[in-house]
């Protein structure tokens, strides 16, 4: 039998009409700048968090007791603080810890609920009652009185602000994460494992799961964001972390009496997360076009 | 004679991410008043894309007209702006579409969607649109059409909505009417039903009908005119008897000879066109068709033909002319095969005496509870299958047909214990497995496979082809990665793979590729026994007769036993020695494959031979034979299922359930009155 | 008042020239932005200051305390001291009535104060200020005889304060554990409403005619009504006064002093407050800090002029002392007397054998040289900020600071002194308050004292400073507490709180008592 | 449909008591003692601390303390406040209703704006247009809300004088606030819409109704936007719930009365009693929400309303 085409049938089957190619291509290099600068932008953050030292000029805890509420220029790009500290160095070093609350909060929150949602999702019947009615009961308390609860349980430690984000963050998850093993559960290729006498288990690792946890990636994505905001509204109810090197959340939270008189303080941490919530959302949304299992397809 | 529509010299481009690309070349076709135009082709050829040019619906898909000019009734849509295109949409030129769930909006009811567009080209208030709403409701033959105008799309019959989508298509009284795939969702009853209408519809609005489909049996019931595509560009236009009686171009004549029909030679192997439709992106230079073409020459891959005026019809084949004078061409292409096939048939008889039985199916049920509530609890049943007795015989091919609804795949899924029968036995080579533990039963299915109707769907998107494909020995057999790697490109070279492809991924390959991806994933731990769910409805006409020839070929070589449950009553007679009609979740009618074809015993049985449309427009007929819809399977009706809409029921039908008993020789069927 | 006052107690009052330039006009309504939620309005009950600045509108106390120390009548006409100083007799005014009817009279006064004393009212620290208080006598209707335990010099100033205001007895007696919300007093000011969260609104008194010598108006206010508006957040507050959407709003933070100053719509007026300044407590009973070098080198390190400079932009003085410049007793000749000397820290903590070890922090015995560091939250007046500057002046140094911020002061410090250092201030009207604060612990107490000190030396001191009646004498010992607290590096004076309200131009006549707690007598708004 | 509102108001009832529980639970184990911060410590006796636990019933076991509490809630007493004797219900009810103005006036902003950018964003796809607005949805979930409500208080009622910075009496009060929230809200919504509109209008009946005649803005806002609506009602159900945490902020910020006010104050204290009715208030408003959503759902999409069964 010969098979004389080209395997490169990407284009082939009518779905295609839903896919990418509905992108023109002018419009496309805009967004993809964008992207592009969204993916510089993480990097440079990333970069800040595991070597601060060789990007801030100063130490983040000096003093120039004497240059105290400095605006921007100068010898301090970004003005000093009402210690006289740097801003941009500031900023800088606090990138690890922010990234650290932001990315432990989500993987916690993340793996729980997702392991959560998982079970409930394939096992069914009663475990999955069970499991929702807890995760409904969890959604009804609002995240803040949980992490208000936890955080003055437990003191303000960075742990324990990241644990008490992660909680709330898990009822999101195993509700996505449910959603997805349901559906991903009844696709045909999953029922034609089956067929071929592939274990449950084995199954939920091979098919179900591979297949499930993009959205969930997604969701992490805009968790990163709010993870950090979660934990600079904390800051601001006066449950944060003190620490020589404070995250943006606090300086921003801590700044803001600032405002007025030294709008730099407070402003440029708060670009920081914007800009990081920004670019991390950007990159998330472009990753889900591009596992979207609809463009796989075309 | 003036045109309604002329299309000339179109070609579409699409903006991609990759550039431009141009979706169909050089089409012109044209549309007299009062006439029914097919355009026919394989999936891709740009049938879709030639129709939504005419309504420049393309445009909102990042589509363009890139040269040509479609003139309707005078005007040329192509440059038409706007305002004034809308004002032709549904009122000049309307159109149906293939998925009538898919086309209505599922939040708005149907009355208000109809009455929508009377409204919107101003063709009275909202009163006269709903009354003339109604009646044409009720012409398009849907009953208590007031009821209906309030309900919900989801609330309609599938065969109901494109009832209601041909009332919408002709609310505002259109001389062009645009079908495309209008009953390719469809049971063939439902099928012959809605072209039945479309004729009458037709004759009585004076429209003319642009169809498109892929079922030559439509064309020819339908056509004045066919219009073959092929990569987008079109290869032969001619009037219908002339096509059928003697096609000009090669792809022409390839497809007719690919058709199964209810009278070919089952013994045969089915023809086939090699390979398949190229990739938009990556054309061949010259003639589209050459790659596959079995008289292309030189000139064929150097220069593109034109579409040219032969023996009074046009064709786009350098050698149209001189091809039909060959004697060869009539004939169908001489098979290799054909011998060995008939001695292994012969083989097959012997061993069908032996009765060695594979599967015994005895009283099975499957109800599914409808769920109501929060509690969920169970009020009712849809009695998906109602107790049902078979056997499948090894070595054989049982055939399983019915409309949609009647349970077939849930059957099949009960076979293979993917699901647990409500009640019954199934004895899998004496073994009821029921009665296994779950290692039995992942031991069991060492012996019993699937080949699943959507090939894409079926497989996991992020896998290779060969962890697809050595899954199966993954989970079964102790191999090291090594010599699974090799099983699994012996399994490519068995289905007609090329070997090297073992790292691709799904998603490079085309629709039949999938499908023998998926065959070979069924055939690698050596089963005896393989369920094809409607393996190649989905595939095209010519791809299909592949993928038929390659099941029939692997059950030769590996002694292979299927159920081969599908729609296709043609496919379905070639290839299997007995076949099963099911209808609402009952067994009506079992009988060899020859035997039921040519004496059909149950109503039923007879209604849906009649309903296939015969490719061959000396032969048109009245299509109807079934009326009706499949009741719902939650309230069947009692007595005989069939008696609602059954010509020969009697009272006695409407009481007493008939049994399956024998009639003739393996001949069996569920009826008080078989004919 | 233009400028920021930095005189002591009620000293801006004298200096409202603007007052005297235009007659009072009566009528109008002040809205008046608080920076925290009061708890409650029953004095008795109350440990906030935020709700005294209510409370003292809507009650009077027996007497009150002048800028001066001197104390004089208020609901009291007169009163003699017995020579033991153990019984106190007032002689009451008579023509004063509650807000409710009730009459005030010797009843009034007994129920009041046997009220605190009485553990049933779960009283705050109304309690602590009327301490040695045991019993009262009525002799008639307007004479009552107060019973003290042991003799006190500082009682006759409590009684000044507003926490032990004289509240109705019908009212308290009716509205029992909600008396807060239902107060009733004789105050210049009835109340009218509270919204939680949201404001507190008083009425003038129409009867009203007792206000004491410290404001001019001695009738009914001229304002008809204050809204007490609690907003938390600066910014919102500042920027509510600037836009005119209330006339005044209390704790201006350094950094808007000078742009409000500049305002021409805005005056801004700045009131030290009166008795303890913010210190800063070190931990006696834990070691290492409870050797008088390492503590000295901590005072040593420090640079708390450039603390107070960097935070407070020179808007709130530094403290030298245990207690505030302005309460009587203050020894002015600590000032100036601490000077930052980073080879003197140095130099002790070598001599006690703390080496630096590789990251700078000292060492010994394998153990680093830590100082745990206790503050509350919010970061009221940036004490957090403190912290923050103090952990990098003592790295320098080399000793390891770890800052614990927590809500819960009264577990982590008065419950399990796990604090190296605690900062904390007090407003109050007489020296007596260090005894709180430094004397050995009670040992049926239930709260720890922050310092943990036990000195019998020193406890000698403040039990004699409580009841010395000479002046002079008085004055002595409470100088030598200060000096020895100073000497012995228990404390760390930061800085005096100037409570700093500021006030569209049109309020006039805004004053304040000798603690620094605004009056509104004379509060009048210019048309 | 009775019958299956009955269930679900059971099902709710179920979920709001199993908060209280959980709650409950959580804030017996906080650690730090509720009477110490009732007392004056410096003059509270040991003896006045045993008393005053064993008035307020701390010192029983953990199971007659939850028993106790739930025989009161079911008699609709919620108890009194630990720190200052408040009733509770009568304070909560207080502080509602300028929590839910807060919350109404936030979702109608966020609603709003949401699905008009979701929309214009989907309709231009890959236009500036589209990338404005996810921009602008961006910057709604990425600014901490103290931050933005303090930015508006600096513009709209410092410099421009145009709204009251505090206060919760009016409709003036409300609109900073409420924007500051809603700029949040907006942004999920944003996506959300942006997303299924997508979705929608690649869906094939698009193509019918264009196949009509109707014209492009029918086919968006009459047809395509009401199915879009359909996902995006479920996370506005969600997001109302969550708004519950972002009132505790702004309330401070905007100095209004309300809920978000209490919460903090009163898990700080360990005020169990105040704490219990903040969540009783907000597990009732969440699973009222969510009611409403379902029931708005059959109001969008027919396919629920005829369908016997809800999606749970
Ligand atoms: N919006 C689009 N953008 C780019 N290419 C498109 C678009 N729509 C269709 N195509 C391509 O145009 C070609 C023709 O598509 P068309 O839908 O007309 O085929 P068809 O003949 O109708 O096939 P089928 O039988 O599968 O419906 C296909 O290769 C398809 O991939
Ligand atoms: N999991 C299920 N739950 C409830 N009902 C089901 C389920 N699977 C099938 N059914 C119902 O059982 C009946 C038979 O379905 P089945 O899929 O077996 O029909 P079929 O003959 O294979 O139809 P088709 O040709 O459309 O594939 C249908 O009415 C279907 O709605
Ligand atoms: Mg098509
Ligand atoms: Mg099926």
């Amino acid at each position: 039998m010969k098979e004389v085409i080209s395997v490169k049938t990407v284009w082939q089957g009518r779905k295609l009409e839903r896919g990418s190619l509905t992108k023109s291509v002018k419009q496309a290099a805009v967004s993809e700048l964008f992207v592009i600068a969204a993916a510089l932008i993480v990097l440079f953050i990333v970069i800040c968090a595991i070597v601060p030292g060789w990007i801030a000029p100063y130490a983040p805890t000096q003093m120039f007791t004497d240059r105290i509420l400095q605006p921007p220029g100068g010898g301090h790009w970004l003005g000093t603080d009402y210690f006289g500290r740097d801003v941009f160095s500031l900023v800088v070093y606090g990138s690890r810890d922010s990234l650290f609350i932001g990315v432990a909060s989500v993987l916690a929150g993340g793996l729980i609920g997702g392991t959560l949602g998982a079970l409930s999702g394939y096992v069914g019947g009663w475990l999955d009652a069970v499991l929702m009615r807890f995760i409904d009961i969890l959604m009804t308390i609002p995240g803040i009185l949980l992490a208000l609860a936890i955080a003055a349980a437990l003191g303000p430690h960075l742990f324990n602000i990241v644990f008490a984000v992660a909680v709330s963050a898990v009822p999101g998850y195993a509700r996505v994460m449910r959603g997805q093993i349901m559906s991903i559960k009844n696709r045909p290729f999953v029922m034609a494992s089956r067929s071929i006498g592939t274990s449950r288990l084995r199954m939920f690792w091979w098919h179900v799961l591979p297949n499930a946890w993009s959205p969930l990636l997604v969701m992490a994505t805009i968790g990163l964001g709010s993870s950090i905001l979660i934990g600079s509204g904390l800051s601001f109810l006066g449950l944060g972390v003190i620490k020589e090197i404070p995250d943006w959340g606090t300086l921003l939270s801590q700044g803001r009496g600032y405002l007025t008189v030294a709008w730099w303080i407070c402003t440029f941490p708060g670009m920081a997360i914007t800009l990081f919530v920004l670019s991390v959302n950007l990159l998330g949304d472009q990753f889900r076009d591009a596992t979207d299992p609809k463009k796989i397809r075309g | 004679m003036t045109q309604l529509l002329e299309i000339q010299h179109l070609s579409v481009d699409f903006k991609t991410k990759n550039g431009l690309l141009r979706a169909i070349t050089d089409v012109s076709l044209h549309i007299q008043p009062g006439e029914t135009v097919c355009l026919v082709g394989e999936s891709g050829s740009g049938k879709t894309i030639t129709s939504k040019s005419v309504m420049r619906l393309i445009d909102d898909e990042n589509g363009k007209i890139a040269e040509g000019s479609i003139v309707l009734g005078g005007t040329d849509v192509t440059v038409l702006p706007s305002k004034e295109l809308r004002a032709l949409r549904g009122k000049k030129m309307a159109m149906v579409f293939q998925e009538p769930m898919a086309a209505f909006d599922p939040v708005f009811t149907i009355g208000s969607q109809i009455t929508e567009s009377i409204l919107e080209h101003k063709l009275g208030n909202k009163e006269q649109a709903w009354t003339r709403a109604v009646q044409l409701l009720r012409r398009v033959g849907i009953p208590e059409p007031e009821l209906r105008m309030k309900q919900y799309p989801n609330e309609l019959s599938g065969g109901m909505l494109q009832r209601a989508m041909i009332a919408m298509a002709l609310s505002c009284g259109p001389e062009l009417l645009i079908a495309d795939e209008p009953t390719t969702a469809l049971d063939v009853t439902i099928q012959a039903q809605i072209l039945q209408l479309l004729q009458e519809l037709k004759a009585e609005f004076n429209m003319s009908i642009l169809l498109i489909t892929h079922d030559m049996g439509i064309a020819a019931e339908m056509a004045d005119r066919i219009v073959v595509m092929y990569a987008g560009q079109v290869v032969e236009q001619a009037t219908a008897h002339q096509l059928f009686e003697q096609p000009h171009h090669p792809y022409t004549r390839g497809l007719l000879q690919s058709i199964t029909t209810l009278d070919s030679d089952r013994s045969r192997k089915l023809f086939s066109i090699d390979g398949s439709i190229p990739n938009l992106s990556e054309l061949p230079s010259g003639c589209r068709f050459h790659p596959r073409c079995p008289y292309a020459a030189d000139r064929c891959s150097k220069d593109s033909p034109p579409l040219f005026d032969v023996n009074g019809r046009q064709s786009a084949c350098w050698y149209a002319a001189d091809l039909v004078q060959r004697s060869d061409w009539k004939q169908p292409e001489a098979d290799s095969k054909a011998e060995t096939i008939l001695i292994q048939e012969e083989d097959k008889e012997e061993s069908f005496s032996l009765k060695e039985r594979m599967f015994e199916v005895e009283g099975v049920s499957k109800y599914y509870p409808v769920k109501k509530g929060l509690l969920h609890r169970s009020a009712s049943f849809i009695r998906a299958v109602d107790d049902v007795s078979f056997s499948i015989v090894k070595g054989e091919t049982f055939g399983l047909v019915g409309e949609s609804g009647s349970g077939k795949s849930t059957l099949g899924r009960v076979l293979l214990q993917l699901e647990k029968a409500t009640a019954g036995k199934v004895l899998f080579q004496g073994q009821d497995l029921a009665k296994l533990e779950t290692a039995g039963i992942q031991e069991a299915r060492k012996h019993m496979q699937m080949i699943f109707q959507d090939p894409y769907g079926s497989v996991n998107p992020r896998w290779s082809v060969g962890d697809i494909i050595g899954e199966p020995l993954r989970v079964h057999e102790p191999l090291s990665s090594g010599e699974r790697r090799r099983r699994v490109e012996e399994l490519l070279g068995a289905v007609g793979l090329n070997p090297s492809w073992i790292d691709r991924y799904p998603h490079e390959f085309s629709g039949g590729q999938r499908q023998r991806i998926g065959i070979a994933r069924a055939i690698a731990l050596n089963p005896q026994f393989i369920l094809a769910d409607e393996a190649v409805s989905a595939l095209d006409v010519s791809v299909q007769a592949q993928i038929v020839n390659l099941m029939q070929d692997l059950q030769e070589r590996l002694g292979l036993t299927y159920l081969f449950i599908a729609h296709g009553l043609n496919i379905v007679r070639h290839i299997s020695d007995r076949i099963g009609v099911m209808y609402l979740g009952k067994l009506v009618e079992i009988a060899p494959s020859e035997e039921l074809f040519r004496h059909p015993a149950h109503h039923y049985t007879k209604g849906l031979l009649a309903s296939v449309p015969i490719a061959d427009p000396s032969r048109k007929r009245e299509l109807i034979s079934i009326q009706g819809e499949i009741p719902s399977p939650s309230n069947p009706p009692a007595g005989c299922r069939f008696h609602t809409r059954c010509p020969a029921a009697t009272a006695r039908c409407k009481e007493i359930q008939p049994e399956l008993s024998e009639i003739s020789d393996g001949h069996w069927v569920a009826c008080h009155y078989p004919a | 008042v233009n400028g920021v006052g930095t005189n002591s107690g009620a000293a801006p009052a004298g200096n409202t020239a603007e007052a005297g330039t235009a007659k009072p006009a009566p009528g109008g309504e002040l809205s008046y932005a608080l920076a925290t939620s009061p708890d409650t309005l029953d004095p008795h009950r109350s440990g906030l200051a935020v709700a005294v600045r209510v409370i003292r509108t809507i009650y009077d106390s027996l007497v009150v305390q002048l800028p001066d120390n001197t104390i004089k009548p208020w609901l009291a006409t007169e009163w003699t001291i017995s020579p033991d100083g153990k019984s106190y007799t007032f002689k009451l005014r008579k023509d004063v009535k509650f807000q409710d009817g009730t009459p005030f009279n010797a009843e009034a006064v007994k129920f009041n104060y046997d009220r605190i004393i009485n553990p049933e009212t779960k009283a705050g620290n109304s309690l602590a200020l009327l301490r040695p208080y045991i019993s009262s006598e009525i002799i008639d209707e307007y004479t009552i005889k107060l019973n003290l335990e042991t003799p006190s010099t500082a009682f006759l100033g409590n009684l000044s304060q507003a926490l032990l205001g004289i509240v109705s007895p019908t009212a308290a007696k009716q509205y029992g554990d909600d008396f807060g919300r239902h107060p009733v007093g004789t105050g210049p000011f009835t109340f009218v409403k509270w919204n939680e969260n949201a404001d507190i609104q008083v009425a003038k008194s129409p009867e009203y005619n007792w206000a004491p010598q410290i404001v001019d108006n001695k009738g009914q206010a001229y304002l008809d009504k204050i809204t007490f508006k609690i907003v938390p957040e600066e910014a919102t507050r500042i920027g509510s006064v600037q836009s005119g959407q209330v006339l005044a709003v209390e704790t201006v933070p350094p950094q808007n002093v000078l742009a409000l100053k500049n305002d021409p719509k805005t005056q801004l007026i700045q009131v030290n407050t009166v008795g303890l300044p913010y210190t800063l407590f070190f931990n006696t009973r834990r070691a290492p800090w409870n050797d008088v070098k390492a503590r000295q080198a901590v005072q040593a390190a420090l640079d708390v002029d450039t603390i107070v400079k960097t935070l407070y932009l020179g808007t709130y003085p530094r403290a030298w002392s245990a207690l505030s410049p302005g309460i009587f007793g203050y020894d002015a000749s600590l000032e100036n007397t601490i000077k930052p000397d980073v080879a003197k820290a140095n130099k002790l903590l070598d001599e006690l054998g703390w080496v630096k070890g590789a990251d700078g922090i000292r060492e010994k015995d394998g153990k680093k040289l830590t100082l745990h560091y206790v503050d509350g939250s919010p970061n009221r007046e940036k004490r957090n900020d403190i912290a923050v500057i103090i952990q990098q002046q003592l790295k320098s140094v080399g000793i390891a600071v770890e800052v614990e911020i927590t809500k819960d002061i009264a577990t982590v410090v008065y419950k399990n002194g796990a604090h190296d250092l605690y900062g904390n201030s007090q407003v109050n009207s007489d020296p007596d308050a260090l005894r709180n604060f430094y004397h050995t612990q009670d040992p049926k107490a239930t709260k720890l004292t922050i310092a943990g000190l036990a000195d019998p030396e020193l406890d000698k001191l403040l039990e004699q400073g409580t009841v010395e009646q000479d002046v002079t004498k008085r004055q002595d010992i409470y100088k030598k507490v200060q000096r020895y607290l100073n000497d012995n590096a228990v404390i760390l004076p930061i800085y005096v709180f100037p409570y700093t309200v500021a006030a569209s131009r049109t309020v006039k006549g805004l004053k304040f008592d000798s603690l620094g707690y605004p009056l509104f007598n004379d509060v009048s708004i210019q048309k | 449909m009775a019958k299956t509102l009955i269930e679900r108001l059971i099902a709710s009832l179920l979920v709001v008591v199993g908060s209280l529980v959980l709650v409950f639970c959580i804030i017996y184990l906080l650690p730090g003692d509720p009477v110490l911060s009732m007392l004056d410590p410096a003059s509270a006796t040991p003896e006045m601390i045993a008393n005053l636990r064993h008035q307020l019933g701390l010192d029983q076991p953990f199971y007659v303390q939850f028993g106790k509490y739930f025989a009161g809630v079911l008699q609709g007493d919620f108890g009194k406040s630990l720190i200052n004797s408040d009733p509770v219900l009568p304070k909560i009810l207080t502080h509602v209703p300028a929590t839910l103005a807060l919350t109404l006036a936030s979702t109608v902003i966020s609603v709003v704006v949401g699905v008009l950018l979701g929309v214009l964003s989907a309709i231009h796809r890959n236009r500036w247009i589209d990338i404005a607005a996810r921009l602008v949805g961006l910057f709604g979930i990425s600014m901490p809300t103290f931050w933005s409500g303090i930015l508006l208080i600096l513009i709209f009622s410092i410099q421009l004088n145009w709204f009251p910075a505090m206060g919760s009496e009016g409709v003036a009060t409300l609109i900073l606030p409420a924007l500051t929230l809603g700029i949040v809200g907006a942004g999920f919504i944003v996506r959300m819409v942006r997303n299924s509109m997508l979705e929608v209008i690649h869906e094939p009946f698009i193509v019918t109704l264009r196949a009509k005649g109707l014209s492009e803005k029918a086919v968006m806002y009459r047809h395509a936007l009401r199915n879009a609506l359909i996902p995006a009602v479920t996370i506005i159900g969600i997001h109302i719930g969550d708004l519950m945490a972002g009132t505790v902020v702004v309330e401070t910020v905007f100095s209004r009365q309300g809920v978000g006010r209490i919460i903090a104050d009163a898990i700080m204290a360990k005020d169990l009693p105040v704490v219990q009715g903040v969540v009783f208030f907000s597990a009732v408003v969440y699973v009222a929400v969510n009611l409403l959503v379902d029931i708005s759902y059959t109001f969008i999409d027919p396919r629920v309303r005829r369908s016997s069964s809800t999606p749970s």
